[in-house]
């Protein structure tokens, strides 16, 4: 983990993405953005890249899933998982599991982007995943944190 | 604990290396002890002064002999009297027996409690816990630097008013609060509140007197002002009533059970002579060392914010910025590669990220609070160590920076 | 603590002069340390080994990779799992925490505790505690050697009995209590009930296994098996409900709020390693200096009764004895002249001159029960220090016969 | 006091005593009997002895009281308070007050059994004073305790 977070792989924006998504939020302390540019016949992952605003664990993980996707048809790369990054990373603390959570989150989000206006594939469940979820709520949690607070998230002065 | 995190861990050190220095600010979470009071605890088991010291024979006598001379340096430093030291075991022990012990000792009508937004949670969560049994908490607004908003406090305090509790000296940010006003302001509503304080950071920083600054109790800790680990202290000025939370066999105080960590408390004692014989030169050196840390840091870094006041209305060991587009956490580990030892009042250790209660209360936006960084010089500390720190502190933002997707079109 | 005692004491020490050698017997109320023990807390705080095991630093993390193995070595010690043990900072703490935060768990209508007449005063007292918020404490009667009474103690479990508290070993007598039995019986009346049991005593004295014995919560004291104060730890199985007496900032644990005293746990795992690799020798070690002891005050003093019980039922380390006609406390002062330091049952520490509760539950006359001494070997005497020990005795007691008015007439 | 616990002064039983009485008892843990020879013409105290059933401030404490008293009118020796005693002992701690309090109740106990069949002069009041009191609540206490634990204090066997 300590390895990727000292020299993550795949790191930055990408301007010939064709697939873009973010997870989390900057009020979360935790923010993922995901970029994959992916083959249109094929519908496989050429590139992914990523950038985070996060801890340690969160630039790991979002380093490796991109790593993991490389290659990948869509298909595959939506059927990773967070426990798959986990163990990859060598078993993530409990207080860690959100970083895996939210890169798979960015991740998915990016694959829906994709289909947007594209025909949707039989394997691309209706509703949100748990990940995709979680990801939700951790936004959500902090716009009702940040409401208690009364503190508006964005831009200073 | 989970079991699987050991070898997680394991892995994590060797991947980190041994750094070439090692430069030791996290003073906040856990504090460096002098190498003298780390040596008079040991030579305390040593001599056989680990005894019970309210047993009769010899030992329990140099025991109880070396315990009260500790009480009465312990309590010297503060203007209070050695019979009203009360010994826990830490400071968050302390002050929860200061805010439920006076609540269970509470006859009185009065059910409301007033505290600051930013006090420690040692003092917030046991206050919070009495709601169940029917008591009111208000915590008052601080301003931007972490001052109490003397107006709201003011109001806070009516006649229904039973305990008031404003820290000294905020951890997090140094807030040097005018807590003699404070007292005064409270006094002056309502004459029978008790006032307590949380002194833990104001200890070896500022001048502190209870009886000048007329507080009724204070919470002291021993490994926050360079004494061992083990020792917590209370301070209740005679007369006012406290009820013990715990319960078993007493040994030589009241509100306590057990046997009283003897060989801690000498250490601390020490610790706390030393800070009194050199408080002038120690408060000059740290300030030093501070104003060093955080300008060095707003003049090689941009887009820096000092969280909390400057100069003497500063705690002198205090120094928290803010890193704006970075996410503190990850300057932790940064900084730990290069041996650089801080935390962040970000820190994961929560399931959810909530940033630190006191950066939210004083206004800080949630980007800024993430990314703020909490190091603490001591008397211990260096300016070798600051220029040390000050070389690693710009790369290691720059790099964090540049993982990062806000690049600053944000701030 | 009172301002006048100081220069008393004082007095007293000088008076007292230096004895020629010194035998601390006194291991009941405050414990010796292994040197190795108090070596490990040392290096701990020289290696950084202080810091917040849950901070995101090297220096954390190898706290945490520290506070993990010490976990490890005392759950092995007992058959529990790392995840199921609990720091606090003493025994007396961890009877509370098992007792008070069960109870505050309680979903259960069951309001009855059911606990041994000679337990620990930090159990009787929490669970009296209690009394006042809608508990029955029952204790169960013990006989002339403490073992708890298993008729009395099985008509006493019923259904609406939710703990149970029975110490494995008695800290005054030493009764090793056939403790799985015990369980057996609770749990055959009552599957539903908590069985805690005080283990302070038996940790190092006798093979004690939380799986093998069926126990959901044991209390562990690391000063009183050879580590430094400042460390107490609760076992708790997996899936019994506590919740927190204190509050405040967790770190790695949910129970018991603040910064674990990494370098004092670090302490208490050397020392149960050393207890756990040298089980045998030590126990055998201590049994002989143990029966040397007694036998050798028997056939050398007239009018002496042991209390507890004899041989394998008793624990090693344990010597208590009553001198008739003689008070328990000046027999302390006068053996402490001679370097040689115990406790005695009728300790004057209390106004009242109320004799150990202890002796009291098995049957003891006031006068036998005041009389009372008690000593404790450990692995670190030698039988040197017994044979002083044992040349002192007949002489210090005739003395303080020759004092009293009551000469052997009753009796 | 540890001097006078080492080398008490007035030990030991009086043969030719003309006033005696304990206070405290075994049960208490505490127990002192005090002798005196008392001047019948002068009422003055020739001979005072101690013997204690104590801890070793309840012997000194008895040791100084009967050194103290030799050579005094007993209306004198009636007015030393336990205070004297915890003074001259050089303060005694307040959980060992007791044991100047059991002192000067046995010797005034001594002194009311003088006058028993004497006829009793003015300066002897009527009542118990707070010493005499306190040395039978003491001993009532113990009894008490005594019920609750079902012991018997006394004779063994
Ligand atoms: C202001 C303040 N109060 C209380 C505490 C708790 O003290 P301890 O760590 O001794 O439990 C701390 C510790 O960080 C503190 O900074
Ligand atoms: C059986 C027993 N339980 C609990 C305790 C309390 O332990 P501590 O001294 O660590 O508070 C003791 C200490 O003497 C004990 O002997």
């Amino acid at each position: 983990m300590l390895e990727l977070f000292r020299n993550p792989k795949n790191l930055g924006r990408m301007d010939d993405a064709n697939a873009t998504a973010t997870a989390g939020s900057l009020a979360c302390g935790d923010m993922i953005a995901i970029y994959l540019k992916i083959d249109e016949k094929t519908q496989v992952i050429e590139k992914a890249q990523f950038e985070s605003y996060g801890c340690a664990a969160n630039i790991a993980a979002a380093s490796l899933l991109t790593e993991m996707v490389k290659g990948k048809p869509l298909e595959e790369a939506w059927k990773i998982s967070w426990v798959d990054i986990s163990e990859e990373l060598g078993g993530l603390p409990p207080i860690k599991y959100h970083c895996g959570v939210l890169a798979v989150g960015a991740l998915r989000r990016a694959i829906r982007a994709y289909f947007k206006n594209r025909e949707k594939p039989d394997w691309l469940p209706e509703g949100p995943t748990p990940e995709e979820k979680h990801a939700l709520e951790e936004e959500k949690l902090m716009e009702m944190l940040a409401r208690r607070y009364k503190i508006q998230v964005g831009k200073r002065g | 604990m989970p079991s699987d995190m050991l070898r997680d861990v394991k892995e994590l050190i060797k991947a980190h290396g041994t750094p070439e220095r090692e430069v030791y600010l996290d003073g906040e979470n856990s504090g460096m002890v002098f190498p003298e009071a780390l040596r008079a605890m040991v030579n305390a088991y040593r001599g056989l002064r680990f005894a019970h010291p309210s047993i009769t024979h010899r030992a329990g006598w140099e025991s109880y002999e070396a315990l009260y001379e500790a009480t009465e340096t312990i309590a010297g430093f503060i203007g209070a009297e050695a019979g009203e030291i009360t010994y826990t075991h830490s400071g968050t022990e302390a002050n929860n027996l200061a805010i439920i012990g006076a609540a269970l000792a509470n006859k009185s009508g009065r059910r409301k409690i007033v505290v600051s937004s930013i006090e420690h949670l040692s003092v917030i969560f046991p206050a919070e816990s009495l709601r169940k049994v029917g008591y009111k908490l208000v915590e008052v607004p601080v301003d931007r630097e972490g001052f109490v908003e003397e107006e709201a406090f003011s109001n806070a305090i009516d006649r229904d008013v039973f305990l008031v509790s404003v820290a000294a000296v905020n951890h997090e940010i140094g807030t040097v609060q005018d807590l003699k006003g404070l007292v005064e302001i409270a006094r002056d509503k309502n004459p029978d509140i008790i006032f307590h304080t949380d002194a833990v950071d104001a200890l070896g920083r500022v001048k502190f007197d209870v009886r000048d600054l007329d507080v009724d109790m204070a919470t002291l800790s021993s490994h926050k002002c360079y004494g061992p680990k083990g020792a917590g202290a209370l301070y209740i000025r005679d007369g006012v009533k406290v009820e013990p939370i715990l319960h078993g066999q007493l040994s030589t105080q009241r509100l306590w059970p057990g046997v009283e960590n003897v060989p801690a408390i000498i250490g601390f004692a020490k610790a706390v002579e030393l800070l009194d014989r050199n408080f002038d030169a120690y408060v000059a050196r740290m300030r030093r060392l501070r104003d060093m840390l955080i300008e060095g840091i707003m003049s090689s870094v941009e887009h820096v914010i000092l969280n909390g006041p400057r100069g003497a209305r500063r705690a002198p060991d205090n120094v928290n910025v803010s890193f704006l587009f970075c996410e503190g956490e990850a300057i932790t580990v940064e900084l730990s590669l290069k041996g650089i030892y801080v935390s962040s009042g970000s820190a994961c250790t929560s399931r959810v990220l909530e940033p630190s209660h006191v950066l939210l209360a004083l206004g800080r936006l949630y980007e800024e609070a993430h990314g703020s960084i909490l190091m603490k010089v001591s008397p211990m500390h260096s300016e070798d160590d600051i220029r040390y720190v000050l070389r690693h502190v710009p790369e290691a933002i720059s790099r964090i920076r540049s993982i990062s997707p806000i690049k600053g079109e944000v701030g």
